[in-house]
């Protein structure tokens, strides 16, 4: 996997979270893709030993961005440098089609990362939106200032509504779309909440090996049985192909 | 460019059972797909696709990877689309270098039926053996376990695929045994080593995370010492695999007694073109051949008194 | 102080083999000298010293250690001064907890022999069989390798120093089939592992640099892999030992099975004392005592579908 | 091992060696002493794993200096970072005997290292001594600026003499004391040219595991047989116990 040394322009932090920026310049990038990236790799150190797996938050063309919540080792490393290493754009992203009349958004704690982007390329696209985050307490629930006119619900009931970003959404049944990413618990019970009819996509969260389809880590069941590649066929899937 | 032009008079070839690598880098099956081969186009000397078995595997469920210090361990499960499958897609691994084809059956049958499926497809010029397979049972056994299996499985596969070279890759556990009942039985080759079997814990959720096996620069030196006691007692060329993560490691392995050297989870972390650069500029800086490094320090420092401390 | 205090409200000793441990922390053999020991008061739940054989032996000539990706390689050939000398200076080891004696022969009867002279001093409170000699070479083959010489060797120790346990020391080779050798033997508890055999080489020198055995956190996932796989066929209890170098590490071997753990490397890059804090931590974070985590992961995600890839 | 997290005060390019500072107070440290050092550790970074050996260069009570020179990736991250681990002082160092008179103090390349310290203690001690230095080149002989009157040789001719430091020091004989600190194999020369009548002092250089006696890793040959720590026993012997 080639990755590329690049410079943090900005940092920014949000509550739980940390925004970062850097130059990605002449490479499109479509809503729900993601980047491996770390904070320095071989030959620097060997510690952390992975890349880890970040949405793209925000892309215009020039800067790119990540939001991020620190979780372990990779993650604290990435909080603190100056330079990092990503790859370019791996997987594949949200699928926008004009067609299905107004969607649903809905976001679960740091997934509501690739819902920045996406809710930005939907405005492009003239698709009327709705956005809902759910997080766990008001410190996560900072980000949702980014997200004009986001309905948000917080588990402790520090922000928002008490409660799930389902209970913050109301019924789905007439969305045309329904656009989600957040734990895979949250995202099986969005699947549900969607029912049939709307074209309901899941950003899934695996741990990844390589992020280009060599290691075959990333798996998600589907249905009918077996697994599938994530970070190749994914990370965002039909939510029917998905046996959740 | 001038940079790469002056690099490209080093001499980077070598001989394997016949086959001339234009590099003597091989991709480690198991850790380059189909989608990633653009990426890596005039690094292997080699192709070599994920194992392939008779029929499609689904493998495991997940979590299949974790990391751990300097390495991961994985248990993918051998997910595969089977033999028939495999073949049909076999062309997008043609870079214009050999292709090596990785097989795995639960019984000595299924290898040799396997082998015989491919003996007579012209686009591939050997035949890689994984009788690694800790998973696999058979009987109640672990499959390929000790010499007389290896022997078993190795001797079926010769006869069933006359007309290409058999690499044999071996586990880490009774190597020098396996090696030797390999080599006996026809192997014109060993793969050593695969992963070593290995745990992960979440300490925090208090379960097992990942049950699978270790690879990665942690198993650099286990591999090393494989290679080298390996190529001490048998007389085929040995291919190092594990842990190699640079030029320097490529170096290591092949003065350590390996013809030929396998990348596998490095090309997860880094551009393994750097990591040709690097074997070609150790050599630029040291005057030297690929093909002539191969086993250059067997009897230098003899002062081996026994080895490791207990 | 006032942290170390509250800490102290957690229960941190473990019992192994009728003996009270203080904290399930023990030094692995091999890696705290007697001058080092005013650094680990208080950290250990047991000593043990460097293993001792019968006569003095000088060791291995330098080079005798090597860094490798998180460990290393050492050689260091057993020095020791012989098991006579070694008891006039037991004393220093006494901290006030139990002291384990680690001893290795070159023969059975050597073993036996060494246990007959400890079994009689009473500071002296168990014995680990240092098994996993493979510099050892007895009759041409290397000793202890198999469950059958394991068998023969603790039996004849197990006569030997009938009043006091004994441990036995097992490699990673073929660690399951020795286990269950060992504890049929009548052994009363299991070290597992020792260092892995491995290789480190100078590709600049174009030469071996140490040939020996690997330890430190590379390891750590092999070595959680052996004490599960191990602490799933025996009744006596495991002591895991490899690649610890966290509070959290101990939490990972004691919940994969282990009722003590040996800290050997990581002891020369950190104070032991932080891995016992941070291990105090994790208890009292998750409002466990120490010796209710051991094998408290066995049964949970019981995905385990066959293990590693291959 | 206890390691203490130091802040690096100064830091001084001289030729190819650097010059670290830092804070050590209130620990007496002899010349020959050593500490072991590293970048950053755990729970930092494993990578690298092992911390290095570095004698003294120099201490005032207060700022304990370090002088190293940039080989592997140890001392590379060493070179570059602004806090870093150090122990506290270890070994066995030089023996100081003004009844001995005139002593010869020989350093080859970074060996020169601690022979600052002791020319100072030997200076306190009011013992006069000459110093010799041997480098490769003239860029590492830069740092022979530090020690005044010292007579230089440099393996290339490109400063001082041309030769190795026994070339720049002549018969040694004469001296009651010979201090050396350089490449085991120079130490060999230095033993064989001192001859008998003199306290002859070496520091040696081995691989170090841990640095304070408990792994046996560092270990030289001794007359009659055997090996012996020089972490612990060492690294300054008497050249007579060495068996070169
Ligand atoms: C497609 C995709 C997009 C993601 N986008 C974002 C994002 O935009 N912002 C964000 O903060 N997080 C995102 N995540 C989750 C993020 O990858 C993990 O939080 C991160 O890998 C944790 O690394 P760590 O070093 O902090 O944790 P550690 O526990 O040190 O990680 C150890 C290993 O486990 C893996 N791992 C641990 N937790 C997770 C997890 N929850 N998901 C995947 N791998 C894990 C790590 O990648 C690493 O290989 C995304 C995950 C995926 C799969
Ligand atoms: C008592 C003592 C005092 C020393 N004092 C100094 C000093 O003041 N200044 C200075 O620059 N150097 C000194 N050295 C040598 C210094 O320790 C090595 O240059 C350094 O360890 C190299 O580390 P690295 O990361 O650059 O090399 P790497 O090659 O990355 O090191 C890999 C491993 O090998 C060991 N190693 C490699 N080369 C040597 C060597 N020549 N000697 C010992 N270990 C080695 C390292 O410690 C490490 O464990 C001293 C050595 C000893 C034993
Ligand atoms: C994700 C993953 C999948 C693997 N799959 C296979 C496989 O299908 N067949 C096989 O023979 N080896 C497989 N291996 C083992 C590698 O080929 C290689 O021997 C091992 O990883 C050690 O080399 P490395 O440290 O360079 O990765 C796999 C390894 C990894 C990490
Ligand atoms: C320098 C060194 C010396 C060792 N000496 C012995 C020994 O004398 N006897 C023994 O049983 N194990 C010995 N070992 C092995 C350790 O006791 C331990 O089992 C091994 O290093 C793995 O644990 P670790 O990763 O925590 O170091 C030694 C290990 C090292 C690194
Ligand atoms: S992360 Fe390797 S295949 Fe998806
Ligand atoms: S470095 Fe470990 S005993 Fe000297």
């Amino acid at each position: 996997m080639k990755f590329y040394k690049v410079k943090v322009e900005e940092r920014e932090v949000l509550g739980s979270y940390t925004l970062l920026r850097y130059r990605w310049p002449d490479r499109p990038v479509e809503p729900g893709q993601f980047v491996m990236a770390r904070a320095a790799g071989y030959p620097e150190t060997l510690d952390p030993f992975l890349a880890r797996p970040f949405s793209f938050y925000d892309y215009d063309g020039e800067m790119a961005s990540l939001l991020f919540e620190v979780r372990g080792r990779g993650t604290a490393l990435l909080d603190l440098t100056l330079t990092i290493e990503v790859t370019a754009p791996l997987g594949k992203g949200f699928h926008i089609d004009p067609g299905l009349g107004r969607a649903a958004l809905l976001g679960g704690g740091i997934g509501v990362a690739p819902l920045k982007i996406l809710g930005r390329r939907l405005d492009t696209a003239g698709v009327p939106h709705d956005v809902f985050l759910g997080f766990a307490d008001a410190r996560s629930a900072v980000v949702a200032q980014e997200f004009q006119g986001a309905a948000v619900a917080t588990m402790d009931g520090s922000a928002g509504n008490h409660g799930t970003v389902l209970d913050a959404a109301g019924p789905l049944e007439d969305y045309g779309a329904i656009y989600s990413c957040g734990p895979n618990p949250m995202l099986a019970a969005v699947k549900l909440a969607a029912g049939e009819n709307s074209l309901c996509q899941l950003s899934v969260e695996e741990r990844m090996g390589c992020g280009n389809g060599s290691c075959n880590g990333c798996v998600v069941p589907v249905r009918g049985g077996g697994y599938i590649r994530s970070c190749l066929e994914g990370p965002v899937f039909p939510a029917e192909v998905l046996a959740w | 460019m001038v940079v790469r032009e002056q690099k490209s008079r080093v001499d980077l070839a070598v001989e394997l059972c016949g086959l001339t690598l234009r590099t003597p880098l091989i991709p480690a099956s198991g850790t380059l797909s189909k989608e990633a081969l653009d990426e890596v186009e005039g690094v292997y000397g080699a192709m070599l696709p994920k194992t392939t078995t008779p029929a499609a595997r689904a493998g495991n469920p997940p979590p299949r990877v974790a990391e751990t210090p300097a390495g991961m361990v994985n248990s993918i499960g051998l997910q595969n689309p089977g033999v028939e499958s495999f073949l049909q897609d076999l062309d997008a691994f043609d870079l214009g270098v050999p292709i090596l084809v990785s097989v795995a059956g639960d019984t000595v049958a299924e290898f040799a039926w396997l082998c015989e499926i491919l003996a007579g497809d012209a686009r591939i010029s050997a035949v890689e053996l994984n009788l690694s397979c800790p998973n696999v049972e058979c009987g109640g056994l672990a499959f390929c376990a000790g010499p007389a299996s290896v022997e078993e499985v190795v001797a079926a596969c010769r006869s069933a695929v006359p007309g290409k070279p058999i690499l044999a890759k071996l586990t880490n556990e009774g190597v020098v045994e396996n090696a030797r009942a390999a080599e006996s039985a026809g192997a014109d080759a060993l793969t050593v080593i695969n992963t070593l079997p290995a745990l992960t814990v979440d300490a925090r959720a208090r379960k097992v995370l990942v049950k699978g096996g270790l690879s990665g620069p942690a198993i650099k030196p286990v591999a090393l010492r494989a290679v080298y006691d390996v190529s001490g007692v048998v007389n085929v060329p040995v291919i190092g695999s594990g842990g190699v993560v640079s030029g320097t490691d490529v170096a290591e392995f092949m003065l350590a007694g390996a013809t030929a050297v396998q990348v596998g989870t490095a090309s997860f972390i880094r551009d393994p073109q750097e990591i040709l650069d690097e074997f070609t500029s150790y050599l630029k800086d040291n005057s030297l051949s690929a093909a002539g490094l191969t086993g250059a320090l067997r009897g230098v420092r003899p002062v081996l008194t026994g080895g490791e401390d207990i």
